[in-house]
This record gives C-alpha cells, structure tokens and sequence, in this order.
C-alpha cells in the first residue's frame, strides 16, 4: 500500500504537450479516477505515472518520494500497467506462463521451485483456470486476455495499479465482470487503484476521488460522492449530463 | 647483314608462304609471309573495312613508353621500324633498305629506303631517326634499348650509323621491335602529348577515331610507302572484353577477325564453313616456375623429380586441343638456337621421379602452393593437371588462384613456392628470353626464380657478343642443356597464335610475336 | 454491486488450446509448398552428404586421354575437359556450394537481426547511423563490393565469408528494423518494460521471437542470393579455389564447348537452379506456416 | 551516404593488392619505368595526400580524377558509357513490368487455380537463376540457333542497339520479375477483395475500366515501391550481365577498372551508381507520392 502523488505535471509527446501542469494525490489504499473524453490526455497521464513517458516538468512522487527520470527496476515493478487494448498487450509468441514465470524470475519474487504454484496462484486470483497457462494469447477471448494481463501485473506484487480503459475493447458484457475484479483485488491487496476511463458510471463503482482531464488540464478533482452530487465546474455538469441514466450507489 | 641461320619452320607454314609466294610483291629481302589466303589465285581487291575483336582496349601509342600487346599491336600500324621481322622470325629491311654491319661487330650502317613519308607527306630523313632513337634511350621506358649504343648519327641524306661501345649481336634483332618505331623529329614542334593523341608516323595506317576506353578506328595511309597498300579502306579495333563473346560475334558475323583465340574454341571455329583458323608459331612458352629460395624447390632434384612427374604430352593436348606444341627446351623453334628437338628434356617417368625425389632431402614429399591468376582457365586446367600428376610422387599441390593484378604483386615481390606463366620473347634474338630467365643480375632475377648458375651467366654473356653463327648456336645448346637438368622451370608448351577471321578476308600476315600486318590483308565481295 | 467473488472463469480445453508448435506443425503439414520444399531439399542435402557414395568416380580423378567425352553408360553425365566424371563432380560440387552457401549466411544473419532490433529498438542517434550505414551498403551495386573484398581479402572460401559477412546483414538489418520499430510500440513491449524487465531481455526474449520467423524467411533468400553469388564468383574464378569442384566454375569450363557440348554448362546451371527452387519453396512454406494471426 | 560509398570504395580499393603502374606496363617490365610511372601518377604520394586531391576532384570538378590507365577524366569515360547501361537498365525495367503485371494479374483472378500455381512457381524458379547463366542461354538460344538477336555488342545501325539490348535486358528483368509477381499478386488479391472494387462492380462499372483504372492503379503503388528497393540490384545484375553481352557499359569499364586497379574509374563508377541509386529511388519516391492520395495528405 502506497500513495500517489503527481505535481506540477508536464508531460509532452514529441514536440506537442499533452498534459500540463496537472497535481493530484491518491493517498495510500484509495482508488482514484480519471475521467474525461478521448484525447483530453488521460492515457498520456497512465503512461506517465508508469514511467513510460518522461515529465517535462513537475514531479511524480511515490510514498513521497520522487520517482526519477530513469526507474530502478523496483520502483518500476512498485507501480503496474493494465492497458487499453488485451489485444496488443500481450505478446503473441509466449505462452501465459512464461510471460508469468519470466517476472517472477526476474523480481525473484518466489524461489524457482514455486514458481509454477505461484502462477497457478495468480490464475485463480483473476479468476482463470490455471489448466490454460499454457496456452497463446490469440487462444484466449478478449475479457480473458484482459484478465491474464491483470494477472502479469499482478505477478510482481505492486502497490500501485494503473488501469488504462480497462474495459473499453471489451464486449459489454464481460466488462462488468473485469471491473468487478478489479474491485475486488484493490479490496483483497490493498492497492492503490488509478483508474482511467470515460465512462462516469464505472468510476462512481470503483473510485474514491474523481479527477476531470479538459485537454490537458485539470478541471477538477473531488471525492467521489461531491463529484456526483455537486460537480464545480461547467465542464464536468456538462459530462454528467451527458450521461443518459446514473447507477444509483 | 648476318646470315640468320635457317629455322625449322612449321610444316603449315611453309605451305602457307608457298601458296602465297608468287602473289604478293615485297622486296627482294621480305619473303616468308604466313596467310590466312586460301584463294591463292585471286588478285586483291581494294576497299573495304576490317573489324578486329580485341580482349583490350588501345589506351596509348607512345611507343617508347608502352609493352603491352593491345598498346603494342596499334603502335606497330602507325610507326615502323628500321629493320622488321617477318613470319619466319627472319629479320628483313623495312624503313632501312640495307644496312652493313663492321667486322668487330660495332658499327652499323644503316641506309634508308627511298621515297618514305610520314602520313602526313614530309619525307622521312636521317634526322628523325636520330631523333626517334635518341629519345627512346633517354626514355628508357619497359622495354629500353639494351644495347650498349655509343652513338647514333645522321649521314647524309639516307644513312644513319650506329656505334656500340661493344658487340651486341642481338642489336638488329631488338631494333626489329615496335617500341623502336620512327616518328618525325621533334614530334613537328607539337607537345609529346599531342604528338601521341594525333600520331603520325610511316606505317599503312593513320588513327581517326579514338576512344582510349573502347575502340579504335584507323583509316589507310594514302602515302604509305609500299604503293597500292594497304588494300583496305578501314581497319576497326573492337573492344569485346569476353572470349566467348569474341568467338560468337565472329560467328555471327558481327565481327570479321578476332585478335585471340581460345585453344578450346579452335574446333568449334575450324568446323564453321564461313570461318578460317590461322596458327602461327609464337614467341611464348608457357612453364611453371619454382621459386628456388623455397627450401623445397630450392631442392634440385625435387625439382627434377617434378619435371618428370609431368606428362606434357597429355598437358598440350588436354588444355590446348593440339593447337600448341609441347616444349622441351627454353627457346622455342621459330627463334633461332632452339635445342626443342636434342633431347634435352627430363622425359615423363613416375618410377624415375619418385626415385629423384627419394634422392632429395624431401624423399616423402612436401606440401607446397601453385600460384596461378584467375580467369584464364588454362592455367586453371593445366594447375589441376599438375596437382594430380605430383600427387603421385607424394608432393601435395595446393592451388591460389588470384586475381591477375594480385598474382603480379605476389611474384613481383618473389613471394610465391611454384607459379604458371609464361614466358614471351619480344624480338627474335635467343638472347631475349636466356637474359630475362636465367640471368640473376637481371631485375627479375631468372624470371623471380632467383635461379642462379656461374656456367649459365657465363656462357649468356658470351652468347651477347658472339657473332651469330655455329659458335653462337653452341652457346644457347649449352645454355638449354644446363637449363634443363637444373630445370629451375619446366617448359609445358610453346602456344601457338591463333586468330581467326570470316573467310571473306584474305592474306593477313600472321606475325610470331602475335600481331598481324594488314597491309597485305584485302577482303572479298 | 459490491466486492464479488464470482467462479472462476475457465477456458475451454484443446481444441481450443494448442501449443505454438501443434499448430505450426499442422499448419506445415497442409502447405503443400512446404512439403515439396522440404522434400526437395532433403533429396539435395542428402544428395550433398552421401556424394562420396552416390559419386562413381573421384571427381578429381583425371583421364587426359578421355576428356569431353558424351554422356555414356559408363559415364552417365560424359567428361570434363580433364577426362573428370560430369556426374560426380556436380554432385561433390553441390557438397562445397551447398556448405559455403549455409556456412557464409550465419554471421550476416545473426549480426543482421541483432542490429536491427538494437536499431528498432532503441531509435535515436544509433538508429540513424545504423540506418546510413544500412544505405550506403545498399547503395553500393551488389557484386562490385563483393568482388572488391573478395580482391582485398583473397580469393577462395575465406574471402567469400569476409566479403558476405560484411554486406550479407543489411538485408536483415532493414527488415527487421522497420518490424522492431512497428512492434515497439505495442502494448507488450511496454508492459515487459513496466514489469522491470531489462532492454535486452526485451530484445532477446519478447522481440526477437516475434521477428525471427520474417528473418528465417528472409534467410532462405539470402541463402539462395549466397549460392549464386558463390557460384558466380567461381564463374570469374574468384570462387573456390580448384580442383575442388565447384558449379560456377564447371559452367565457366563448359562454357568454351556451349555450342557442342552444352550439357558441360547446362547441368550445373540446372543444379543451382533446383537448390533455388528448393530452398525457395521451403522459404514461403516456412513464411505460410508461421504467419500469426 | 554517397560519401561513406566513395570513402569505403577508396580505402577498400587501397586495401586490393596490386599495383596499377605494374598493371599499364606489364609483367616484363623493368622497376625503373614502373617507379617512374608511379610518380607520374602521384602513386607514391601518402595516401591522405591523395585522398586529399580526390576529394578536391571531386568537389571542384566533380570528376574522380584522371583515369590511370585511359590517361582521360574519369568524368568524360562515365558519360560515355553511361547512357548504355541505364538504357538497359531502363528496358529491363519495362520488360520486368510487362511481363510481371499480366502474370500478376491473370494469377490473382485465377486465384488458386492451375495458372495461379504455375505463376506461383515463378519466383522460386527466378531467385535461383545466376544472371550470367540465363545471359548464355538466351545468347546460345535466340541469337547463335535461332539469330533473331544479335549475340552480343551494340550495333551501329539504327535498329541494332535496341535490337542488341533485348536479349541482356531479358536476363537481368527475369531476376527482377519473381519478387515482382510476388508483390503485385498478393497486391491484387487484396485489393480485389477490397469494398470499393465490390462497390464499383456492383455499380456495373466494366470490368476492364474496374481493372486497369482501380484495381492496377491501387496495385502499382507498392510495385513501385518494390522497384525502388531493388534498384541497387538491378544496377548490379545489369553490370554483369554487360559482360556477358560484350556490351562496353559502365559494367565493363567498371569491371576491367577493378582488374588494373584503376582507383580513379572504380571510385567515378561506385559514385556514379551510389547516385544513381538515390536519384533513381527519389524518382520513384515522387512517383508513389503522385499516385498515391494518402501520401499527399500527410
């Protein structure tokens, strides 16, 4: 259990700034989410908060301490990526142990000798059959192949879980369950969850702190019951408008 | 003028100059002319054109500074000697129609034919032979004027007179040579440079175009001295840089002559109704050579037991199809002094081979490389012959084939065990080839064989000042005798001159050293 | 909706789940491309290893009085100009083509795939030399830097190594390359990043399997580009150095007899054409077979 | 990049053993007027001074130099010699499109079928093929047996050169044909099953205008490419096969350089190639650019 803090962020792909000067803190346990529509900048943030992307400005602070340009390999293992699309996420040339098996071995997260019961472990945690670890990716249907990449980042034991749109390649009707398990694992490991996506209703199921991306900036951040109530600014009325019918919670 | 001995010509040969004797009008002294003519009876006729396929292309005709054939055999059309050689090898007036030569062998009187000009019209004088000769020895240049020249002078109006400082019985002989062409004094005023662009010289024909990368077009000389020559209007040097290309456009007729003909493609050619082979005894003498500084061939009688262990017999006729002879001496018979038919030669004899090598300090062989240039695949056969036939006696061959360029730096710098190559006499003196392999003084130093043996440079420096007769014959007897029982090289076969022209082209004069004279040569329909 | 505990979700066993393997193998097994390449190369590789069998005669064993003879009972293939056997001398010539051919695409294929996925990979200031270095090898025509290295290093099989070695992993170096650059940035690259796992095992574990079966395609190619120029460097007699036999250089010997005795030229020809084509076949069987969905 | 070529080329050709001076005078002749000729030549300056001159040619002149050997500006023998080789270059291009599109074409609608096996077989056989080999055999077939052909050279007559260049533009298209049908095939067979030739095919749009107006257009894009890929190759083959024709190009010149160790013409030559190269991918660069709205866009 960590906690998050982003300040002063600015963040640039290429030559074009992407997000700037945005600050927001998750504190350790909690779940924060990032709502806001495509290309306000919210994956920009995700590859950010993992390293992926290099911050022009501003800091990114882990249990208050800040995260360097380049990331030991413990910090990087401390905060975890599950990405948009299953379909590219995983690699097709590696069965699911191996692609578990290699970063158990490389943390040296359990001796060699528990490394197959550990993988058969993570399976069960997002709720696949430890029978199928050895099989391909293209074997597996999109909401499983979310869940097996659930588990990759699961396998090096984070504290910090940014999930990308987690949901959003997904049929509906196996997103409700990956969204539930997410849920589920913040709750049983204690995570701390950075959620990203565009829709309001699955932020309001999992989400403590609600934060709202306008191309780039920070609109607004609250906790999530005041943001549902009672959103500040226009921009965020505007998106909770646009929502024909709100979950009930 | 000395009595060159008589040679042994090729029975082919004499049936050729017969056949063509009462034909051509040459001076009293120019007889023997190989031909491709096979209608004796028809009478020249004028016009026409000749294109010649050549390997290579013409790239300077600054005599004095070139050696190459395809330089050399575009230089000896344009200038011309004083004295020349005819197919026989004999030496024969030519820019001199007489000369005398003093009783001790020093002086010699040249006088000049009458009614000479240059292509241009001017009249050839004492003053440009002078001139000619002078700047050849003060260029020096690949082929430089060996002999020890004391003085050349104008005498009157048609005689030069040479002085040597000591006899040089091979002097006439190496004056015979393209490089000692005759080009107006002081190139007419013109740069050396424009002078060799533009070249005006005595011979049957003048360059009008000229591309040093490609081919070259010469036109007749209207005032060439032998009147009514040459027959033909045009004479094309074509650059066709691939043999079997040569032979197929010959074929095709695309071409009517090629300048070199692959032993291997004689057959086929002969076989070609529209298609006339001419062979012609050469100068050159293909060998392999032995460094004798390797510790191996340095070995006398493993270099013995290796001439014996070769079948040269079975070398002619597997990689030249019976178009060379096999050699058995040095010099070969079109040159005079050739011991070819004494019996010198250690004969084919594995049994005796094997029992030379057991007297050798290497009696259970060796192991040794065979140094040979890429893309000629005679060489490539005759390597292969020689590696099987030495595996006999117990002396592995290896192989190196490099490119030409390559195999030249090798031996240049005497960096090789065994090579092929050969050897080329370039007048027809037995002089030229004993100095240039067997002398160790010589920059080559025996052919980069560093063979070295006081009886032989004795007796060469002899055979240089003997006047040439039975006593001069004796010494190059000698010489061979010793040559072949040290054999520092063994001498595979005398190549012959092949070319080849469609059957529409008549009387070409075939010449020993490769080149032909197209004066005569006039081409039907 | 509270904290669920749903039942484990499982995923259909076999058909469903076949290994990587299984399914190149049946994929292989219905290419009839495939099948007929291999088979052709198999009959060429054996042909190659067991010619000191197969041969009738020593290859090198010369008969100066029987050479150029036609083909015959005794000699199926007739002789060469030295009174060599035809037949035996393609067949132990295959042996040394064959060897050099396989033996000169290792160092240009491994150095090949690993400058292009050190190039893909990593971009920047090393990416763009590698790029112009790529270019200006590309730029050079093919057998002009051939020869020439084959000139500098010497004729013979050494050269022939040198001289592919330094122009043969271009081919490689451009292809993979541009699939490294693609693959970058998919999301399993960067996840094996986040997951703290170093570039090279990046590299060598995650993104060279994903490449390499473009590159094996690739270097069935380049085998069949190495055997040709092999054989056209014996050709100019830059090749394998004699007596071993060699096919460019029994076509360059034949040559001089092409209009009498064609078959000297034309059955070498003929060889190397069938090790192109079998070694092509298996190339786009293998490409077929391995092609991901 | 076309400097790394002509640096390469001078320090790879240093590297050659072999000596030009020896090259020009021949084997017999004496030290003394081989060293002379060195030093004419600049032969024994230190090897950066004549990198140096070489580069100030170069960049002043934009010739290589003198040629050794021909004793003229290497310039002056590339012009010359330049023009035959990219006409061959050039016919060997159209043959490999001519005969290249049809066989795409009839195999990508036959897809499956016997002819489509047959085309398929094409590039297997092709690749293999050595260019010199092919050169021999169209030479010994179409121009000793059957003399449709001249055997070899460039004839003077009007019809000949063009007539002379078929057979050697044969050779070098039928090793640039294989990876064409290849490419253009799998081209098609995508673009046939691409909505907009349903579309158009359902608007009853002739077939024929459906093909060569949509269908080869959308196919020649990557055809295109593909050539410019293969430039450098196809510049290579067609210097081979110059000699096997006996056809005095930048092949032969090159080739023969290379054996006397010309530096100055090896060096003119690989330059004169290098941009070749480029300009000729440039040009095909600009060609897919014009043809292809996408590129225009971005």
């Amino acid at each position: 259990m960590s906690s998050l803090e982003v300040r002063n962020a600015t963040i640039a792909y290429g030559r074009s700034v992407a997000v700037t000067d945005i600050s927001v803190t998750v504190p350790a346990g909690t779940s924060l989410g990032i709502v806001g529509e495509s290309g306000s900048g919210k994956t920009t943030i995700a590859a950010a908060l993992v390293g992926m992307v290099p911050l022009i400005t501003g800091d990114i602070l882990l249990d208050g301490a800040v995260l360097g340009a380049t990331r030991t390999k413990a910090q990087r293992r401390a905060i975890q990526l599950v990405q948009q699309d299953p379909y590219s996420s995983l690699n097709p040339r590696m069965t699911v142990r191996q692609m578990l098996r290699e970063l158990l071995l490389a943390h040296a997260i359990v001796p060699r000798s528990q490394v197959a019961a550990r993988c058969a472990q993570l399976m069960a945690m997002v709720s696949l059959d430890p029978g199928s670890l050895d099989a391909f990716p293209h074997q597996f249907s999109g909401g499983q192949r979310q869940r097996i990449a659930i588990a990759r980042a699961l396998a090096v034991e984070p504290s910090v879980l940014v999930a990308d749109e987690p949901t959003s390649a997904l049929d509906v009707s196996v997103q409700a369950t990956v969204i539930e398990l997410l849920a589920r694992l913040k709750q049983e490991l204690s995570l701390t969850l950075v959620f990203i996506s565009h829709d309001l209703a699955v932020v309001n199921a999992v989400c403590d702190t609600v934060a709202v991306v306008k191309s780039g900036a920070l609109v607004e951040v609250a906790p999530r019951e005041q943001f549902f109530r009672a959103p500040q600014s226009p921009y965020s009325r505007a998106l909770l408008e646009a929502v024909p019918r709100l979950p009930t919670r | 003028m000395t009595d060159p001995r008589p040679l042994r010509p090729r029975r082919a040969l004499t049936v050729a100059a017969l056949a063509v004797a009462g034909l051509i009008v040459l001076s009293a002294c120019s007889t023997g002319t190989a031909s491709t003519g096979t209608t004796a009876d028809a009478e020249p006729t004028a016009g026409g054109t000749i294109t010649l396929g050549r390997v290579a292309s013409v790239t300077s005709f600054d005599l004095n500074n070139e050696i190459t054939a395809n330089n050399a055999f575009a230089i000896d059309k344009v200038f011309e000697p004083l004295v020349a050689f005819d197919a026989d090898g004999q030496i024969i007036p030519w820019l001199a129609s007489e000369w005398t030569i003093s009783e001790d062998g020093l002086t010699y009187a040249f006088t000049l034919r009458d009614g000479v000009t240059f292509s241009d019209g001017t009249e050839l004088t004492p003053a440009d032979v002078v001139f000619s000769l002078e700047r050849h020895l003060a260029v020096g240049g690949p082929l430089p004027l060996d002999a020890p020249i004391g003085s050349i002078v104008a005498d009157g109006d048609a005689g030069v007179t040479i002085t040597l400082t000591e006899a040089y019985t091979p002097f006439l002989a190496e004056l015979s040579g393209f490089q000692n062409g005759i080009f107006p004094a002081d190139f007419q005023g013109k740069s050396e440079t424009d002078f060799f662009a533009d070249p005006i010289g005595t011979g049957p024909f003048v360059v009008s175009e000229w591309d040093p990368a490609g081919d070259l077009t010469f036109a007749a000389n209207e005032n060439y001295w032998e009147s009514g020559q040459p027959y033909i209007d045009t004479l094309v040097y074509k650059l066709i840089a691939d043999d079997t290309q040569l032979t197929q456009q010959l074929k095709a007729g695309q071409i009517n002559a090629i300048d070199e003909v692959n032993s291997a493609d004689v057959e086929s050619l002969k076989s070609s109704a529209d298609i006339t082979v001419e062979t012609v005894g050469s100068w050159e003498i293909e060998q392999m050579f032995m460094n004798t500084t390797n510790t191996y061939f340095g070995d006398r009688n493993v270099r013995r037991a290796i001439a014996m262990s070769l079948d040269r017999d079975g070398i002619t006729q597997a990689t030249t199809f019976g178009t060379a002879e096999v050699a058995n001496s040095l010099i070969p018979p079109t040159i005079a002094s050739s011991a070819n038919d004494e019996g010198y030669a250690l004969d084919f004899d594995v049994d005796a081979a094997k029992a030379e090598l057991a007297k050798s300090a290497y009696p259970d062989g060796f192991t040794a490389t065979l140094l040979i240039a890429s893309g000629n695949s005679l060489r490539a056969q005759e390597a292969q012959i020689i590696q099987e036939s030495l595996s006999k006696i117990g002396i592995t061959i290896e192989i190196e084939s490099i490119d030409i360029a390559a195999f030249r730096a090798r031996f240049f710098a005497y960096d090789f065990d065994a090579m092929l190559n050969s050897g080329q006499s370039d007048y027809p003196d037995p002089d030229a080839l004993v100095s240039f392999q067997a002398d160790p003084a010589g920059f080559s130093k025996s052919y980069w064989t560093s063979y070295e043996n006081p009886d032989v440079t004795a007796l060469l420096d002899e055979g240089r000042t003997t006047a040439d007769g039975a006593d001069r014959d004796a010494i190059y007897l000698e010489i061979q005798k010793i040559l072949a029982e040290d054999v520092p090289y063994i001498p595979l076969f005398y190549p012959s001159t092949l070319k080849a022209t469609s059957s529409t082209v008549h009387d070409l004069t075939v010449l020993p050293n490769g080149s032909i004279r197209f004066q005569d040569a006039w081409i039907s329909e | 909706m509270s904290a669920v505990s749903e039942p484990p979700v499982t995923v259909p066993a076999p058909p469903a789940v076949r290994t990587g393997p299984q399914t190149f193998l049946a994929r292989a097994r219905r290419s009839p491309t495939l099948v007929v390449g291999l088979a052709m190369t198999l009959l060429l590789l054996l042909s190659a290893v067991f010619a000191p069998w197969l041969a009738p005669f020593d290859p090198s064993a010369q008969n100066l009085t029987g050479g150029l003879l036609p083909p015959s009972a005794e000699h199926l293939l007739g002789t060469d100009q030295l009174g060599r056997d035809v037949l035996s001398r393609i067949l132990f010539a295959g042996r040394t083509d064959l060897r050099i051919a396989f033996l000169a695409a290792i160092v240009p294929f491994v150095v090949g795939v690993l400058l292009g996925l050190v190039s893909g990979y990593f971009g920047g200031t090393l990416d763009y030399l590698i790029g112009r270095l790529v270019d200006t090898v590309i730029a050079f025509p093919f057998y002009v830097i051939v020869i020439s290295i084959v000139f500098a290093v010497g004729t013979g099989e050494g050269g022939i190594y040198v001289a592919f070695a330094l122009v043969g992993w271009v081919g490689y170096t451009r292809v993979v390359r541009a699939t490294t650059k693609a693959l970058r940035g998919s999301g399993w690259v960067a996840a094996a990043r986040g997951g703290g796992l170093s570039h090279g095992r990046v590299i060598l574990r995650h993104l060279l399997p994903n490449i390499l079966p473009q590159a094996v395609v690739l270097l069935m190619t380049e085998i069949i580009l190495i055997m040709v120029a092999v054989v056209t460097l014996g050709y100019l007699g830059l090749g394998v150095q004699a007596p071993t036999p060699d096919w460019g250089t029994m076509i360059h010997d034949g040559q001089a007899f092409i209009t009498t005795k064609w078959w000297l030229s034309a059955l070498p020809g003929l060889a190397v054409i069938y090790t192109g084509i079998s070694l092509s076949l298996v190339g786009d069987g293998l490409g077929d077979a391995w092609r991901v969905r | 990049m076309v400097l790394g070529v002509v640096l390469a080329v001078f320090f790879l050709l240093r590297l050659v053993p072999g000596d030009p001076a020896r090259m020009i005078l021949g084997e017999r002749a004496t030290p003394a007027s081989v060293a002379a000729l060195r030093s004419q030549l600049g032969l024994d300056q230190p090897l950066l001074a004549q990198l140096g001159d070489f580069a100030v040619s170069v960049f002043t002149r934009g010739d290589t130099g003198t040629s050794l050997v021909y004793n003229v500006s290497t310039r002056e023998l590339i012009l010359q010699r330049a023009p035959v080789t990219l006409q061959l270059v050039a016919l060997a291009v159209l043959f490999s499109v001519v005969i290249a599109v049809p066989l795409a074409v009839v195999a990508a609608r036959q897809k499956d079928k016997l002819v489509d096996h047959l085309v398929r077989i094409i590039p297997t056989v092709g690749l293999g093929m050595p260019t010199f080999w092919v050169g021999l055999l169209l030479i010994i077939l179409f121009a000793v047996t059957l003399k449709w052909f001249p055997v070899g050279g460039i004839g003077t007559t009007p019809w000949d050169p063009l007539r002379s260049l078929v057979l050697p533009a044969l050779s070098v298209s039928l090793a640039l044909t294989p990876p064409l049908v290849r490419s253009l095939r799998s081209e098609l067979l995508e673009v046939f099953s691409a909505d907009f030739v349903t579309t158009l095919r359902a608007a009853r749009i002739p077939e024929r205008r459906v093909l060569f107006e949509h269908i080869l257009r959308n196919a020649a894009l990557p055809t295109l490419t593909l050539l410019g890929v293969n430039v450098s190759y196809l510049i290579g083959g067609t210097l081979v096969v110059e000699q096997v024709f006996g056809i005095n190009g930048l092949g032969s010149l090159l080739f023969s350089a290379i054996s006397n160790r010309d530096f100055p013409v090896v060096q003119g030559v690989a330059l004169f190639c290098a941009l070749s190269v480029v300009v000729i991918s440039l040009l095909l660069d600009a060609a897919v650019y014009r043809l292809d709205p996408r590129m225009r866009r971005s």
